[in-house]
């Protein structure tokens, strides 16, 4: 128990620094951002006054007050969930992010099961078949995507598999243009399917690829232990030793990561949702800096931030409820 | 004491010119070299031998398990006149702890520690017998564990971790009992006990061999182990058995040159140091083994012969086989 | 008599034969040293002409333009040669502030110990469990404050967001390091902290930092193609992740003209960190023998 | 006339605290309260089960451990008081000898710059070239010949026993009035360790040192006792429940754990082994470290035990020329 408590007190001092540094970037560093919108409101001819009350509508605190205050009423608003207003989109920042997160956890977690799925199975496989070719190709196709921009692989597949053999839309984003979405109807979805199928392949394709290594290395060190040797000396079938003894034993450190990498989900696939023009919180959050939308980018930091931490969190609980030896410490 | 060990009995266990290689970053190591040796019904079989004599892969290549990197380069182990090499897959394993179990030297991990030590007991049992019934197994596991000193509620409902190194060891023993094996095969059984446990896990072993008539293969880099619980003793060196005989005979009638200077470089708590004498030289390079006997280039009594060609292993009287080119002017 | 090289020069050897047994590892050495050499000696061949030329709006290959032009009607190629200087420019200041960064944190974390130790390792922890990339992002958005970011502050900023992992490692490296009874009997000698830390623990720290470099490498060209693809840092100059950014402007995959353009500098990328992960993947083999498959 | 010992313990006590800030903590009594003299020239052989604190003992003498109560005199002086270039004496007087040869040198320098930079840092030779002189000679004492073979060697190409040899020159190069071999010859083979010991013994006598011999081997402890000369001490859960000279603990033991382990040790001779008493244990598990029993430690296990031996700590007093630590000690002695 004490552990979990000792996790718990790690993940809300790691949100607290998480809303720090973004304060801190946000209003501390020299020419940081809110001095940047008034400055911008200032140049368009708008007075002083006027500048500081536009302002003002987008930031959760008073740009002229103190700073610590002005750090308090940031941290209260993170915590009423206040996050600004975006004047880019016209929008408070919750608003948009309610948006954008259906978006992103529709295609990611997806993409995610599917990946993960995958990659244990083929990694516990060639750990199998470790120096055969089919484990030279795997492992080295593996190591090669992991150390890819996710969008290279994206720009071939929409070069190929939509634009030459038109297997998919041309049209990028979530849905067809013609689909209204405001009618949740089977056009909708098939639509949004169709749509997000390649979004969901290019994930999976360059994503996998680190699942398969973990999984490889860890089946591997399992093979090696004496338990997997010993069930074999006692005669047990072989499903029985590929499941119970090395499988569960292999995949339990692919957990955590799994659960980590779901809060890192909320911070969509950045490229890919860029490169498909996807509606989620990557796409958000490029759009919130390439338009200088500070309070945008604040906000899908944070939720991104919380997710994260939420997810770690939810790793350590969950490796505790499957592995016996962490329970009982 | 144990009657003349070997003598009118049946073989149950014979292997006849083994060799398992290993391909190492150097070459290949031979590990085990041209090996014949018998184990007979109801006896217990002392292996000794230094570390990298082969004596653990011996051991695990009797019931065919081998290191990726290794490979049984020749050879016939044959087990109630069934050769265990040529056995299918499938027959292997319903063959493996049915009839050989074995506790390895590193017994202490070989349960899986995401499981309870129950459900060792029961996917043990299930993979050689679908039918067996639960209540059945849970009357064996809990006599077991009672025979070897371990309290029943205390272990079958745990988890590995939570059992101390001792504990496990001895948990483990008694899974090897489970589907009452006829031959027992005990790596170092003893590595992970302090000296006190060590001592009540040998008189359990011996107390489980008179009741069950079990054979068993109980290996060791201690002699006084092997004087402690053996009936026979095989010494090992450099791959190969260079001498066997009844315990008596290797402790008190050594006639291979290499137990001979074993047995006078092994301190004891009792006796005189003063004939005790370090061996010279080094224990020979698996990979690079020196030609004829493996012993001659440490050997005080060594000729010229012993360099040259390897001496096979000889029947001295019914029970006593030595491979020395000189056995017989030594003694 | 004694010779101090004598072992580095053994295990230079060494690893260079391993690298020619392994093809693979041999095609990455081949492929990292032809584009360095690219980077180094291009721009004198092919120098940097930024001026447009709308007469020659996306010209298909052809001797005078080897790849053909842009949507500006500059040469590709030569921006492809002169591109390679930035990106590995970059790759290589983050992969060095990277294993910087870290070595301190990681070297100091581990031999101190105690309150420091732990202290650090919490920070470290802390930026692990941040979202990398988008404070990757953040961080490059917030930072320049409307100027535009010299290569080093880039890589400084790559390497900022990219330094905990290695850090960690290197601690549990030095941590095993440090448990070993050599260095106790270094103490027991009176052979002084500096000796142990500097002549000691380092030196078999080496290889594994060698091999953290290199993955640091591909980290650099990783974040930096995020980074210029999607148009977060202002930039005057060209680079590889530059040209995919102003290629997607201009909607280069639906513009079958565009198409040598924005595949271009794709291509580079995958050979690049090809190149880099099947040497980090040889290094790995060089330094731990256990990994060596037998031939 | 009483002179001074070369190392006095004098109630140490070390512990270990595991876990952190916020994680549970545990607390291990490693060393508990011991105290030990060894004389110059003289051997102590420390004899216990894994984990019983020996070697934390050993290190503590070495000053590579700081205890947390109670003194260690070298040369009668408190080695934890001891000015800067004091200490530095005392660390060139005690070496160390680990149990483990592949793990006890770098792995990435050769024997000459392993072993050359302790003998030109400590000023025992000018310069690099003498070092090589010097180390030509202690290669040559260990039994390493030619000893040019070995110097520009990587670890990594030389056997166990040869590295053990090259240790035991590194142990010796800087002169030191005191080793702790802390499992020196565990690792080696059966073969090969009587000759291990015998060297360590004439390095002994060259040099003059003590030897703290650290073993969990009763016979090889044994040995080297009575092939040297100095006393076995039994150490049980990081205290020493007996000690004395020769190997008279062994022959004779007084403490039950002593008599208990001497009874269940196998012997190399059959008819010997087979025909002696199964001790009579109360049981057979040995307690955690985290959880010593209170009073003697060894009451849980003790056949004898009675209510005073869970309440109250036996000191560790002289009794019929031995140390024993037994509430009953007269009771079991011969």
């Amino acid at each position: 128990m004490r552990w979990i408590v000792r996790k718990t007190v790690l993940s809300v001092i790691t949100l607290f620094c998480a809303v720090t540094i973004t304060f801190f970037l946000y209003r501390v560093i020299p020419g940081n951002p809110v001095d940047l919108m008034i400055n911008y409101y200032l140049s368009l001819g708008y007075s002083y006054e006027e500048a500081l009350s536009r302002v003002l509508m987008m930031v959760p605190f008073v740009p002229t007050a103190p700073l610590h205050e002005q750090y308090v009423d940031f941290l209260k608003g993170v915590l009423r969930g206040d996050l600004g207003y975006s004047f880019t989109l016209a929008q408070p920042i919750t608003r948009i992010l309610g948006y954008a997160i259906p978006w992103t956890v529709f295609s990611v977690s997806i993409s995610l099961v599917i990946s993960f799925l995958l990659g244990i199975m083929m990694g516990m496989y060639i750990a199998y078949k470790r120096g055969s070719l089919l484990d030279k190709i795997i492992s080295f196709y593996s190591s090669i995507t992991t150390a890819m921009p996710q969008n290279i692989l994206g720009f071939f597949l929409i070069w190929s598999l939509a634009i030459q053999l038109g297997w998919f839309p041309k049209e990028l984003g979530p849905y067809g243009p013609r689909v209204d979405p405001s009618k949740f109807n089977l056009e909708f979805i098939t639509s949004v399917l169709r749509h997000a199928a390649l979004p969901i392949l290019t994930y999976v394709l360059t994503s996998m690829g680190s699942w398969i290594l973990m999984m490889k290395s860890s089946t591997i060190s399992v093979l090696g232990e004496y338990y997997v040797t010993a069930a074999e000396a006692r005669g047990l079938k072989d499903r029985r030793i590929v499941t119970t003894y090395v499988g569960r034993n292999a995949v339990l450190p692919l957990f955590t990561r799994f659960a980590i990498s779901l809060g890192f989900m909320f911070g969509g696939a950045l490229l890919i949702e860029n490169l498909f023009l996807y509606p989620g919180i990557g796409r958000y959050l490029t759009i919130g800096i390439s338009m200088r939308d500070y309070p945008l980018v604040t906000g899908c930091f944070l939720i991104t931030s919380v997710a994260t931490v939420l997810g770690n969190l939810l790793a350590d609980l969950l490796y505790s409820r499957l592995d016996p030896r962490i329970r009982f410490e | 004491m144990s009657p003349a060990a070997g003598k009118n009995r049946d073989v149950l266990l014979s292997i006849r010119g083994l060799t398992v290689e290993f391909r190492v970053p150097r070459g290949i190591l031979r590990a085990v070299d041209n090996l014949d040796l018998d184990v007979y019904d109801d006896e217990v079989l002392g292996l000794v031998g230094e570390s990298g004599c082969g004596k653990s892969v011996l051991a695990h290549t009797i019931l065919r398990i081998v290191d990726p990197n290794g490979r049984i380069a020749g050879g016939k182990i044959m087990f109630k006149g069934k050769d265990i090499l040529s056995m299918s897959k499938e027959e292997l394993r319903r063959f493996r702890w049915k009839e050989i179990a074995i506790v390895f030297q590193g017994a202490f991990n070989s349960f899986n520690p995401v499981i309870r030590v129950f459900e060792h007991m029961l996917d043990t049992t299930y993979a050689h017998d679908e039918k067996a019934s639960k209540e059945e197994i849970v009357k064996r596991s809990k006599e077991l564990m009672r025979m070897v000193r371990l309290d029943p509620d205390a272990v079958l409902e745990r988890y590995p971790h939570e059992l101390s190194g001792g504990m496990k060891q001895r948990a483990v023993a008694a899974m090897a009992m489970l589907l009452d094996p006829k031959l027992l095969i005990l790596d170092e059984p003893f590595s992970a006990l302090d000296v006190l446990t060590q001592k009540f896990f040998m008189k359990t072993l011996v107390d489980i061999r008179r009741e069950t008539r079990k054979s068993m293969i109980f290996i060791t880099h201690d002699l006084a182990q092997v004087a402690e619980i053996a009936d026979r003793v095989a010494v090992m060196y450099g791959g190969v058995i260079v001498e066997a005989a009844g315990v008596e005979d290797i402790f008190y009638r050594p006639r291979h040159p290499y137990t001979r200077a074993l047995l006078k470089a092994v301190p004891s708590i009792v006796g005189s140091i003063d004939e005790l004498k370090p061996l010279p030289g080094p224990l020979p390079d698996p990979v690079n083994p020196p030609p004829g006997c493996e012993f001659h280039p440490r050997c005080p009594h060594r000729i010229e012969i012993c360099s040259k060609i390897r001496p096979e292993l000889e029947q001295v009287d019914d029970v006593s086989l030595v491979a020395c080119h000189r056995w017989r002017e030594l003694n | 008599m004694i010779s101090r090289k004598s072992g580095q020069f053994k295990r230079l050897t060494y690893a260079f034969k391993v690298f020619r047994r392994k093809p693979t590892s041999m095609a990455g050495l081949i492929i990292v040293v032809f584009f360095t050499l690219m980077a180094l000696i291009g721009p004198f061949f092919f120098p940097l002409d930024i001026r447009a030329y709308p007469a020659k709006r996306y010209l298909p290959p052809s001797w005078q333009h080897p790849l053909g032009t842009d949507p500006y009607g500059r040469d590709v190629l030569m921006q492809i040669i002169n591109g390679s200087r930035d990106a590995l420019l970059i790759a290589a200041l983050t992969g060095l502030v990277t294993i910087f960064i870290a070595t301190v944190i990681g070297v100091s974390s581990g031999i101190l110990g105690g309150l420091f130790d732990e202290v650090l390792m919490r920070i470290t922890e802390i930026f692990l469990i941040l979202p990398q990339y988008p404070l990757l992002l953040l961080i490059a958005a917030i930072l320049p404050a409307g100027r535009e970011l010299t290569l080093f502050e880039v890589s400084l900023i790559i390497g900022i967001v990219q330094w905990p992992g290695t850090a960690r490692a290197i601690r549990s490296q030095v941590l095993a390091i440090r448990e070993r009874p050599f260095i106790e009997a270094a103490r027991c000698l009176n052979l002084g902290s500096l000796h142990i830390i500097f002549r000691e623990i380092i030196p078999n720290l080496t290889p594994y930092l060698v091999m953290n470099f290199f993955l640091a490498l591909t980290g650099g060209i990783y974040s930096q193609v995020i980074l210029f693809s999607l148009g977060i840092l202002r930039f005057t100059s060209i680079n590889w992740g530059v040209m995919i950014n102003i290629a997607m402007g201009e909607s280069a995959l639906i513009n079958p003209k565009a198409w040598i353009y924005l595949f271009s500098p794709i291509v580079c990328i995958v050979l690049l960190q090809t190149g880099l992960v099947l040497i980090s993947s040889a290094l790995e083999e060089v330094f731990n023998p256990r990994l060596r498959t037998e031939e | 006339m009483s002179e001074e010992p070369l190392l006095k313990i004098v109630k140490v006590t070390k512990k270990f605290v595991k876990g952190g800030l916020l994680s549970p903590k545990k607390t291990v009594r490693a060393v508990d309260d011991v105290s030990l003299e060894i004389g110059r020239v003289e051997n102590v052989a420390l004899v216990g089960e894994s984990g019983c604190g020996k070697s934390t003992l050993g290190k503590l003498t070495l000053g590579l451990l700081k205890p947390d109560s109670g003194t260690i005199l070298f040369e009668g002086k408190d080695i934890w008081s001891l000015k800067k270039e004091e200490f530095a004496k005392f660390r060139r007087n005690a070496q160390i000898i680990h149990q483990d040869p592949y793990t006890s040198l770098n792995p990435v320098r050769t024997i000459f710059q392993s072993l050359a930079p302790p003998l030109i840092r400590n000023k025992e030779v000018p310069n690099r070239k003498a070092a090589y002189e010097r180390l030509r000679e202690l290669l040559t004492m260990v039994g390493l010949t030619p000893p040019e073979d070995f110097l520009n060697r990587y670890p990594a190409r030389m056997s166990g026993g040869q590295m053990q040899r090259i240790i035991l020159a590194r142990a010796v190069s800087l002169g030191p009035k005191y080793i702790v071999a802390d499992e020196a010859v565990s690792m080696l083979d059966a073969s090969l360790r009587l000759g291990a010991v015998d060297l360590m013994l004439e390095l002994q006598k060259k040099f003059g040192m003590s030897y703290l011999f650290i073993t969990h081997d009763l016979g090889i402890a044994r040995y080297f006792i009575l092939k040297g000369s100095g006393k076995v001490a039994m150490m049980y859960l990081g205290s020493i429940v007996e000690a004395g000279e020769g190997d008279s603990v062994i022959q004779r033991p007084i403490h039950p754990y002593t008599q208990v382990m001497m009874t269940a040790i196998s012997l190399p001779d059959p008819k010997l082994t087979r025909n002696r008493p199964i001790p009579n244990l109360r049981s057979l598990e040995v307690p955690r470290l985290e959880q010593v029993p209170s009073g003697c430690k060894f009451h849980p296990r003790c056949p004898y035990a009675e209510k005073v031996c869970e309440e109250k700590v036996p000191e560790l007093r002289s009794f019929d020329s031995r140390l024993v630590a037994c509430h009953f000690a007269e009771r079991f002695a011969h």
